[in-house]
């Protein structure tokens, strides 16, 4: 059972784990004020439930989901609201979101909780929902809501549960202290999920042989169970799902697909450290294991963090040293993105601060020229050919980019990593992605404006034609008339005619109630389109393409917009 | 049987049309921006010129040679290439709608590729027979594909290639032509 | 309506044809004489050139003899070719002989060897080859006058181990970085008078096969 | 016979090119029957490249009919809002070389505007309405009228018929959701730059 | 069309409309006959008599062919303007006819004189149509001599040889060597010389535009942005 | 304080295109010092000159780009240029042919089509073959190796060669001669055994031609440096040797006057070593993927071997490499590797997300 397989490329980048595993978990002081994303994962956007000047408890629920893959956030503290606005988040764009920020009070007073000890007695649906309300969503990376990862669906079943322990990354160590110091927790999850799953087949945990410590504590837990611990070389990326359950079951995730498509669902040790929390303790996920690391910091270390503590307070307490730092990074060297500030707020996905010093991570040197030496192609973990998407990229190729498999590329880094012309690939690659995306978005609004512009001048051309006709009867009645008029009946005029006509386009024209019954039924049209459009969607996600998943987000949006505005106008007629 | 071996080999490699002969140039630099663009011109020209190969032989060995119409070379095979084209076209319509959406558009510019016309006026000259002339003329589409679609691959990776701003477009591509040809003079001797 | 088409497109291309059917058969018969002439002239040149105007007055093009197939192996010819006499006053005075190699150093090398009644050259001219442009070009006489080193040169007036290139030898220089070249040429000159020996009879005694002499050379 | 007929030149000449003549030309009669072109799918591709913001700065009443002008042999960089992407790849689809963007047919806007209309200033004179080619724009007469964000291609033919002015047109705001990565700068520039900072250091 | 000025004619002919330089059309010739001045003046002046030829005829019969038959027509016409040029130069200019051997045949496929037989003399008149087949053959024709020129003096060291061929005896003497007798660069009189030199004209053709383009950038007006611009939602009541 | 926004990774291992060119150049040690003792100082002075006109073009052409000169001469990429130019021009070539064919590989083969990453063909060989073609004469008068040389001469000293190179002197006679394919090729007529004999270049030979032997295995073991090294992987030069060796031995039978020569004299002799190698392994003109770089390969190994038989030229790396580079974007576009989760290799011309 324990085979495993190998993937091709990969890397070996120095590991620095040891700096932060010389002290055990961590805890900080509560700092003076929380700053909480209301969007921390994958999903749709909620409505925020707080209000300015408000006092939260800690754990308190401050958003409420509208849409099935939302997920709320919590009060990591108890406190005051003091602002509902735009803050700089956690996001490679060093732009702002919608934060909710909480003055704590220094109580750090929960809510009350009702933790259910025999989860077993509950059904996957009650749990799930729990799992939900928690606000959990996947911390080993993408950050997507984890109970919809685990939520049956009709046609596949999971009949393997791979818990992802590689933690690949330099540096990080979240897990690992994790692994070590939560180990009941961990199993205790493990045990959560397999009765959501409905006892899978296979329960493996997938490790990477630099963890000794780890797998030594996990085996002394899971003896008997049928837990299967499997370590593996360690090679960066074996920890990125895809590439995770190539090794471990020798299958591969189709292309666009998502393990399920296998029966496999892959779960980060945080994430099933926080299920056990949320379903046994009560707690929703306000809290997670970072790692702060580096040479700019005099303390390297992991820490249970709120979530929505400012980065600053993090690094204050870690001695950093603001000159000798290169760069601030959120998440490991190899796939985390630089942060611009350090207002930041840790997120549910942050399992690493980095901050390392000139020496350790210098400026890069300008790129020189792609020798196409092969070495990228050598390091990619999927068999890309990352020369020739630069190349593309360069070239603005989108056909050529996506006929090399650009969207299957995972963003590892691995080949600009290796690259010795030091060409930031990565970030071509992300551009050209984003630019594809655009370029597919835009060219639904193309067409739909062409649609509407066509109907448009079909529909003034038939105005226009009815316009005529009309005139054309008009004329056809007043000459009518001034020959009668002429012959017999002077007295009925031009103006009368008008106002004939006047009457008739009066009658013609709706009443306000038909008015009315005609908005209302757009509007059911118009929200039962919406329903349609999200459904797609949802399988777009489960089982489609990215350009799928971009179209049919285009498609949930504007038909969104469409109920707006029919309920807008009922509004308007109603009022 | 060697002896058409070494007919193919002389006229795709030694003497290619394209390369050595510098006949079929127009096409070769018009339509080698895209690969499938220059696979389609190739597949067509191919057609045409063994067709025409074997219609010209036909028309020069029973008309213009027993009327002692040399003179009239030029002209009854450029009419006699018009035709053929016209009925390459006609052909492909009827039998395969399919194609002919991939090769119709490159099929009226065949009439002035002068490699058609070229190999019409040579294989006259060298005096040859039925089958040999056919096989000239299928050598020379097969030696004008196999550089035109080589060369629009490369056209196609020269398209993010840093060219100086003077040399973009047709003078590197003129440029790469001729460092092709220097690269085909090693085929001179082969038979 | 096609057969309207046909009929209307037919009539104008026809009309065409017409028309310039008669612009060009005029133009040939306007030209066609001159162009006889330049035809002539350029066919005659190479052979006028080993044996000059002044040493014969029979017409060279017409005067031929086809090579005995026994000897076309000898001559390096694969499908026989004509020899050319020249005359003078009905008296033959030279044979002009083409002759190939295929031991140049690339494809083969295709000449005429004139040869007087004597046996001594009147005079080699290459009239194709593929040689290297540069290198065993020079055997062209456009590129160099190598070729006219052999001009009275016979068998018996060189001895065999004259017969080679200079670096093995010989009398007759090689070209500085190719020696394969001119030791073909050479080799297939003396083949060549070898040949000229054993028919040389048969050669000259054959009477005319036209009577030529009283067309006479084209005048220049 | 046919030895007849090369006896006379002329006449050998004659027949041959008038039979060439009359063959051929009946066979391209027949096919100029039988094939005749119907539309023109080349119309349609242009058309699918142009943004199809109907702004009329290309000069042309909407995108189509510019697309019907470029396959009559008309230049491809008439259009402003389509950018040098739009002109790239229509020279991509008629193999012809891309120039610049004429600009006096207008620039490229690096960001997409779209119209705004500032809601308690509106009369509801119903002008904008008439003016927007894709009906973007909402409201009945003598009532405020808005703008369907999401249908507003930023051709910004509303904004001069509106007798108070109360239609801007805003940068669409980008946001986490829009954004993504720019392309990294090419490497002359990376050292330019540096070489520049350096310099100012230096002074 | 019917706008073009003989000015225009003559400026597209020479240079901005190039036929070889930019349309790239007739490159067989082009490149083929290019190795020597003397061979590329035949050709040219072959050439050019054949454009002047057909453009004039074409453009006298353009309001009597229908579409149908059009491009065979012209093609017939050009065709007999070839076999003229073809027969008389046979006569006239024997070895400078063997030299350019299938070429001047092939002078009916170069696209270059089907092209302005379509796009300008069957839409224009006779004098228009005339000085644009003398401009356009013209174009060609120094393309093909400075061609011709380059390749030979950097190729072989010579200029002028062989002129004989084209204006008799009193050329045989024209020949220079400026490089002495044994100088030569093979490259460039073979094939690959041809493409290699053709693109470096291009280029300096491009090269010398970018001037006369920045200069005129210069002393033109700024084009008043979006002039152009038209309601696509006709007028607005 | 801002901090910067970079994108990810962060950090970057230590090798360098500069440093992966100084590997190459080194690795180029054995063939050149086993050249120098087999054919004098000729090579030597090949390539102090190729080197210092491959740099001023380069910078020449850089500044008329308008690009920063420093930043790309630092790359190495043109003495690499240079280098293998050198080496592979005739020991002794005259100095105006050396500067040529530099010229013609940097400026025309390489700057004009965006410098280095950029050029399609190797501007190494475009400049030899340019010479070949244009200068046979210069370009096959081949010094004799060491071991051949007749009593009592010797390969002329450094001073002698500079002025042999420079002002045009003539070697003393004898210090000149064929090359072993060269011979090999010209033996028409005779049965193998008999030319192995005969010739001195065979019959005083360790394996294969004297000489010659032993600098392509002076590559070879610069090759394998590489190879360890991981600058190139195995599938260009292992397909090009493989078939070079397969197609002689189809060929070989049994040494007959019509066989074009053995296996290991293929492999031994000319530039088989060094092509394959040095040259086909130039990563800017070869094919992309390791599925490509093995078709690479072996398309020139057949050409090698197919121009060497019946072609006009005895050695004909340079024209296979040629060749090879100008259908390696094609080859490129039908091998793309198997990406993860796909259940078939996709072809670059292949529309959509699929299949
Ligand atoms: C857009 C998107 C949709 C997803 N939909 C599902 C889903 O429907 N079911 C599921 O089990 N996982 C789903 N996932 C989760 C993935 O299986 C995967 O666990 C997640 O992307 C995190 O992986 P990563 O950190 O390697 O990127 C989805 C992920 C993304 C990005
Ligand atoms: C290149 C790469 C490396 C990754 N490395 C790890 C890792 O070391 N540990 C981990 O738990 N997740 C890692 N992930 C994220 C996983 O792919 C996946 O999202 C996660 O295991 C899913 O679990 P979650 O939904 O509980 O977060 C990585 C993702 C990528 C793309
Ligand atoms: C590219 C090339 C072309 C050659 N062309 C010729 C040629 O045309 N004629 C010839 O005799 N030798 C030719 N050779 C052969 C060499 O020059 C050969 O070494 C020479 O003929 C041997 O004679 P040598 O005794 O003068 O060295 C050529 C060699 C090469 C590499
Ligand atoms: C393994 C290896 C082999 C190379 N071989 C060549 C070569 O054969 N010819 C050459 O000009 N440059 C060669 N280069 C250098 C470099 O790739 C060359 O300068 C580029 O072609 C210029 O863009 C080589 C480089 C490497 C790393
Ligand atoms: S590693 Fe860098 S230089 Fe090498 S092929 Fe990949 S992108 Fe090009
Ligand atoms: S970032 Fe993409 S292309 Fe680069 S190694 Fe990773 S998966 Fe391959
Ligand atoms: S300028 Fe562009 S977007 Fe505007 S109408 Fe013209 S084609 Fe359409
Ligand atoms: S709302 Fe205004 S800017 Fe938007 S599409 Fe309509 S007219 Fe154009
Ligand atoms: S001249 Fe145009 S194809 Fe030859």
């Amino acid at each position: 059972m324990s085979r495993t397989w190998e993937t091709p490329g990969g890397v070996h980048p120095p590991e620095n784990k040891l700096q932060s595993m010389t002290q055990s978990i961590g805890h900080l002081p509560i700092p003076g004020t929380l700053v909480i994303p209301l969007h921390q994962h994958i999903g749709s956007p909620e409505t925020v439930d707080v209000t300015i000047g408000q006092t939260v408890l800690k754990g308190q629920k401050l958003t409420t989901a509208i849409h099935s893959d939302n997920l709320p956030v919590h009060a990591s503290t108890s406190g005051t609201v003091i602002a509902i606005d735009d803050h700089p988040v956690a996001h490679p764009s060093g732009l702002n979101a919608l934060c909710v920020t909480i003055a704590s009070d220094g109580k750090d007073q929960w809510i009350e909780r009702t933790g259910i000890a025999d989860f077993r007695r509950c059904g996957p649906l009650d749990l799930l929902q729990i799992i939900t309300d928690a606000g959990i969503a996947g911390m080993g990376g993408a950050g997507f809501p984890a109970a919809i990862k685990l939520s049956p669906s009709n046609d596949k079943t999971v009949d393997t549960l791979i818990i992802n322990a590689t933690e690949c990354e330099p540096y990080i160590t979240a897990d690992d202290a994790a692994m070590r110091g939560k180990t009941q927790d961990l199993i205790q999850g493990i045990e959560v999920v397999c009765h959501i799953l409905n006892g899978p087949k296979r329960v493996v945990i997938g490790i990477e042989d630099n963890k000794p410590q780890a797998i030594k504590a996990l085996r002394s837990y899971v003896q008997e169970s049928s837990i299967k611990i499997v370590p593996f070389p360690t090679k960066y990326p074996s920890g990125g799902e895809k590439q995770l359950i190539y090794i471990l079951t020798g299958r591969e995730v189709p292309s666009g697909g998502l393990p399920i498509d296998l029966g496999m669902v892959c779960l980060n040790i945080g994430t099933l450290i926080a299920i056990k929390r949320a379903i046994v303790d009560g707690e929703p996920l306000i809290s997670r294991i970072t790692t702060v690391t580096g040479e700019a910091c005099g303390v390297n270390r992991n820490y249970e963090v709120l979530i929505g503590t400012p980065i600053s307070h993090l690094l204050t307490h870690n001695e950093f040293d603001e000159n000798n730092c290169s760069r601030l990074i959120m998440g490991g060297p190899m796939m985390g993105f630089s942060l611009t500030s350090t207002d930041v707020p840790v997120v549910k996905t942050t399992n690493c601060i980095l901050a390392p010093s000139h020496s350790e991570i210098p400026v890069d040197t300008p790129a020189q020229a792609c020798i196409r030496c092969g070495l990228c192609a050598e390091a990619c973990p999927v068999s890309l050919l990352p020369q020739q998407l630069f190349w593309y990229a360069q070239a603005k190729d989108q056909e050529r980019l996506e006929a090399h498999n650009l969207f299957d590329c995972i963003e590892c880094g691995a080949c600009s990593y290796v690259c010795p012309s030091n060409i930031p690939l990565v970030q071509h690659y992300r551009s050209s992605k984003g630019e594809i995306r655009k370029a597919n978005i835009d060219k639904i609004d193309a067409d739909n404006a062409r649609q509407r512009f066509e109907f448009r001048k079909l529909r003034l051309e038939q105005a226009d034609k009815q316009r005529q006709a009309k005139r054309e009867a008009r004329r056809l009645v007043t000459e009518q008339a001034r020959a009668a008029s002429s012959t017999s009946q002077p007295g009925s005029s031009a103006a009368d005619i008008i106002a004939a006509a006047q009457q008739r386009a009066i009658t013609k024209k709706a009443s306000p109630d038909q008015q009315k019954a005609k908005l209302e039924r757009a509007l059911l049209a118009a929200q039962s389109r919406l329903q349609e459009a999200e459904k797609r969607l949802i399988e777009a996600t489960i089982n489609g393409s990215t350009k799928q998943q971009t179209i049919c987000s285009a498609s949930v949006e504007s038909a969104r917009q469409k109920v707006d505005q029919a309920q807008h106008r009922l509004r308007e007629l109603t009022d | 049987m060697q002896e058409f071996a070494v007919i193919l080999v002389s006229s795709i490699l030694i003497n290619n049309y394209v390369l050595v002969q510098f006949l079929g140039l127009c096409p070769f630099m018009g339509v080698s921006k895209k690969l499938e663009s220059a696979i389609g011109m190739s597949a067509a020209t191919t057609f045409v010129l063994t067709l025409t190969a074997m219609a010209s032989y036909i028309v020069n060995e029973l008309v213009l040679m027993p009327l002692g119409l040399i003179y009239l070379r030029t002209i009854a095979f450029i009419l006699v290439i018009a035709a053929v084209v016209q009925f390459t076209k006609m052909f492909i319509e009827k039998t395969s709608p399919l194609l002919y959406r991939v090769l119709g558009v490159f099929l009226p510019l065949i009439t002035t590729n002068c490699a058609v016309l070229g190999v019409a006026l040579q294989n006259a000259s060298k005096d040859l027979n039925f089958m040999q002339s056919s096989l000239y003329g299928f050598g020379a589409g097969a030696g004008f594909s196999l550089v035109l679609i080589l060369f629009s691959a490369m056209r196609e990776r020269l398209a993010a290639a840093d060219i100086p701003q003077p040399f973009e477009g047709a003078a590197i591509a003129m440029i790469t032509a001729g460092l092709m040809s220097l690269a085909f003079m090693g085929f001179s001797g082969l038979v | 309506m096609i057969i309207k088409s046909i009929r209307s497109n037919s009539i104008a291309l026809a009309l065409f044809a017409l028309i310039t059917a008669m612009v060009l058969s005029s133009v040939d018969n306007l030209t066609r004489d001159k162009i006889d002439y330049a035809e002539r002239l350029a066919a005659q040149r190479a052979l006028l050139e080993i044996v000059p105007p002044e040493r014969h007055n029979n017409d060279l093009l017409l005067d031929t003899q086809p090579v005995p197939e026994a000897f076309w192996p000898i001559l390096g010819l694969n499908k026989g070719g004509n020899i050319h006499i020249a005359r003078y006053n009905g008296e033959s005075i030279a044979a002009i002989i083409p002759s190939v190699t295929a031991d140049g150093y690339s494809g083969d090398i295709a000449m005429i060897v004139g040869v007087n009644s004597e046996g001594t050259i009147a005079g080699v001219r290459v009239v194709q080859h593929k040689e290297t442009p540069g290198l065993g070009d020079k055997i062209d006489l456009k590129k160099n006058d190598w070729i006219l080193a052999f001009n009275g040169k016979s068998l018996s007036n060189t001895t065999p181990s004259g017969w080679t290139v200079k670096k093995d030898g010989g009398q007759f220089d090689q070209f500085t970085g190719a020696t394969i070249t001119p030791r073909a040429v050479i080799n297939q000159i003396v083949a060549t008078l070898d040949y000229f020996n054993q028919d040389n009879d048969r050669l000259f005694n054959q009477p005319p096969t036209k009577d030529t002499i009283s067309t006479g050379q084209v005048e220049k | 016979m046919i030895d007849t007929i090369a006896q006379h030149p002329m006449l050998a000449a004659l027949i041959a090119l008038v039979s060439l003549g009359v063959i051929f030309g009946g066979l391209l009669g027949f096919a100029a029957e039988k094939f005749k072109v119907h539309g023109d799918p080349i119309v349609e591709q242009i058309d699918n490249l142009l943004p199809q913001t109907q702004c009329g700065q290309c000069g042309f009443p909407g995108c189509r009919p510019y697309a019907q002008s470029i396959a009559d042999g008309d230049a491809i960089n008439k259009c402003p809002p389509g950018g040098q992407n739009t002109i790239n790849a229509i020279a991509n689809l008629l193999d012809v070389p891309a120039p610049a963007l004429d600009e006096e047919h207008g620039e490229e806007e690096e960001i997409k505007t779209i119209a705004y209309i500032r809601e308690d200033e509106c009369i509801g004179c119903t002008k904008c309405i008439q003016a927007c080619p894709v009906d973007a724009i909402l409201g009945a007469a003598k009532l405020m009228h808005t703008v369907i964000v999401s249908e507003c291609t930023g051709c910004d033919l509303c904004v001069e018929p509106c007798p108070v002015d109360c239609i801007d047109m805003l940068p669409v705001v980008q946001g986490i959701v829009q954004w993504h990565w720019p392309t990294p700068p090419a490497t002359i520039d990376l050292i330019a730059t540096s070489k520049m900072s350096s310099q100012e250091d230096a002074a | 069309m019917s706008d073009t000025t003989a000015r225009e004619v003559t400026e597209n002919g020479l240079w901005h409309n190039n036929p070889a330089l930019v349309q790239l059309l007739g490159l067989c010739p082009l490149l083929a006959v290019s190795s020597t001045m003397a061979n590329a003046l035949g050709l040219g002046l072959a050439t050019m008599m054949v454009l002047i030829g057909s453009n004039t005829i074409v453009s006298l019969i353009r309001n009597h062919v229908n579409d149908a038959v059009r491009l065979p027509v012209f093609v017939i016409i050009i065709a007999t303007f070839v076999t003229c040029a073809e027969l008389l130069m046979k006569a006239y200019t024997y070895d400078l006819y063997q030299i350019l051997g299938i070429f001047v045949p092939l002078i009916v496929t170069n696209c270059a004189i089907l092209g302005r037989a379509e796009a300008f003399a069957s839409k224009n008149n006779v004098s228009l149509a005339a000085l644009d087949g003398f401009m356009m053959g013209m174009g060609f024709l120094l393309v093909l001599v400075a061609l011709g020129a380059i390749r030979e003096l950097l190729g072989q060291g010579t200029l002028f040889l062989d002129m004989h061929l084209l204006f008799g005896p009193i050329a045989a003497n024209w020949l220079i060597q400026p490089f002495g007798p044994n100088y030569s660069f093979l490259i460039i009189v073979l094939p690959p010389g041809a493409f290699l030199v053709t693109g470096l004209l291009i280029a300096l053709k491009n090269i010398i535009d970018n001037v006369l383009r920045t200069r005129a950038d210069e002393s033109r007006d700024k084009p008043i942005k979006g002039a152009k611009r038209v309601r696509t939602t006709g007028h607005i009541s | 304080m801002a901090f910067k926004q970079i994108s990810s990774p962060h950090g970057h291992n230590p090798q360098s295109t500069s440093w992966v060119m100084q590997l190459v150049l080194l690795s180029t040690l054995p063939g050149f010092i086993a050249l120098s003792y087999q054919f004098g100082w000729g090579t030597f002075i090949n390539l102090i000159i190729a080197v210092m006109t491959s740099l001023v073009a380069e910078a020449a052409m850089l500044a008329l780009r308008n690009r920063p000169i420093a930043f790309y001469l630092k790359d190495y990429s043109a003495a690499v240029t240079a280098v293998l130019l050198a080496l592979a021009l005739p020991p002794l070539a005259s100095w105006w042919v050396v500067v040529v064919g530099s010229l013609f590989a940097i400026v025309v083969a390489k700057q004009l089509y965006g410098g280095i990453g950029h050029n399609p063909f190797n501007p190494a060989m475009v400049g030899y073959v340019v010479l070949l073609i244009s200068f046979p004469i210069e370009m096959t008068t081949w010094v004799t190796p060491i071991s051949l040389l007749p009593e009592g001469v010797q390969h002329p000293g450094l001073w002698e060669s500079l002025s042999i190179v420079f002002a045009g002197n003539t070697p003393i006679d004898g210090i000149t001669g064929a090359t072993p394919l060269d011979v090999f090729k010209h033996s028409s007529g005779l049965v193998v055994d008999q030319i192995y004999h005969d010739e001195a270049l065979f019959n005083q030979a360790s394996f294969a031609g004297v000489g010659w032997e032993w600098v392509n295995v002076g590559f070879l073991i610069g090759g394998i440096i590489l190879l360890k090294t991981r600058i190139f992987t195995w599938h260009a030069p292992l397909a090009m040797l493989g078939t070079l060796a397969l197609m002689s031995i189809l060929f070989w039978d049994s040494g007959s006057s019509a066989s074009p020569g053995s296996p290991v004299m293929h492999l031994f002799s000319g530039a088989s070593m060094m092509g394959a190698f040095f040259i086909l392994t130039d990563p800017v003109s070869s094919a992309v993927s390791n599925r490509g770089r093995f078709i690479y390969g072996s398309l020139i190994g057949l050409l090698v071997y197919v121009i060497r038989a019946w072609g006009n030229y005895p050695d004909a790396v340079a024209f296979a490499v040629l060749l090879g580079n100008f259908a390696a974007p094609f080859i490129d576009n039908y091998t793309l590797p198997r990406t993860y989760g796909h259940t078939a290799r996709r072809k670059a011309t292949d529309k959509g997300e699929d299949e």
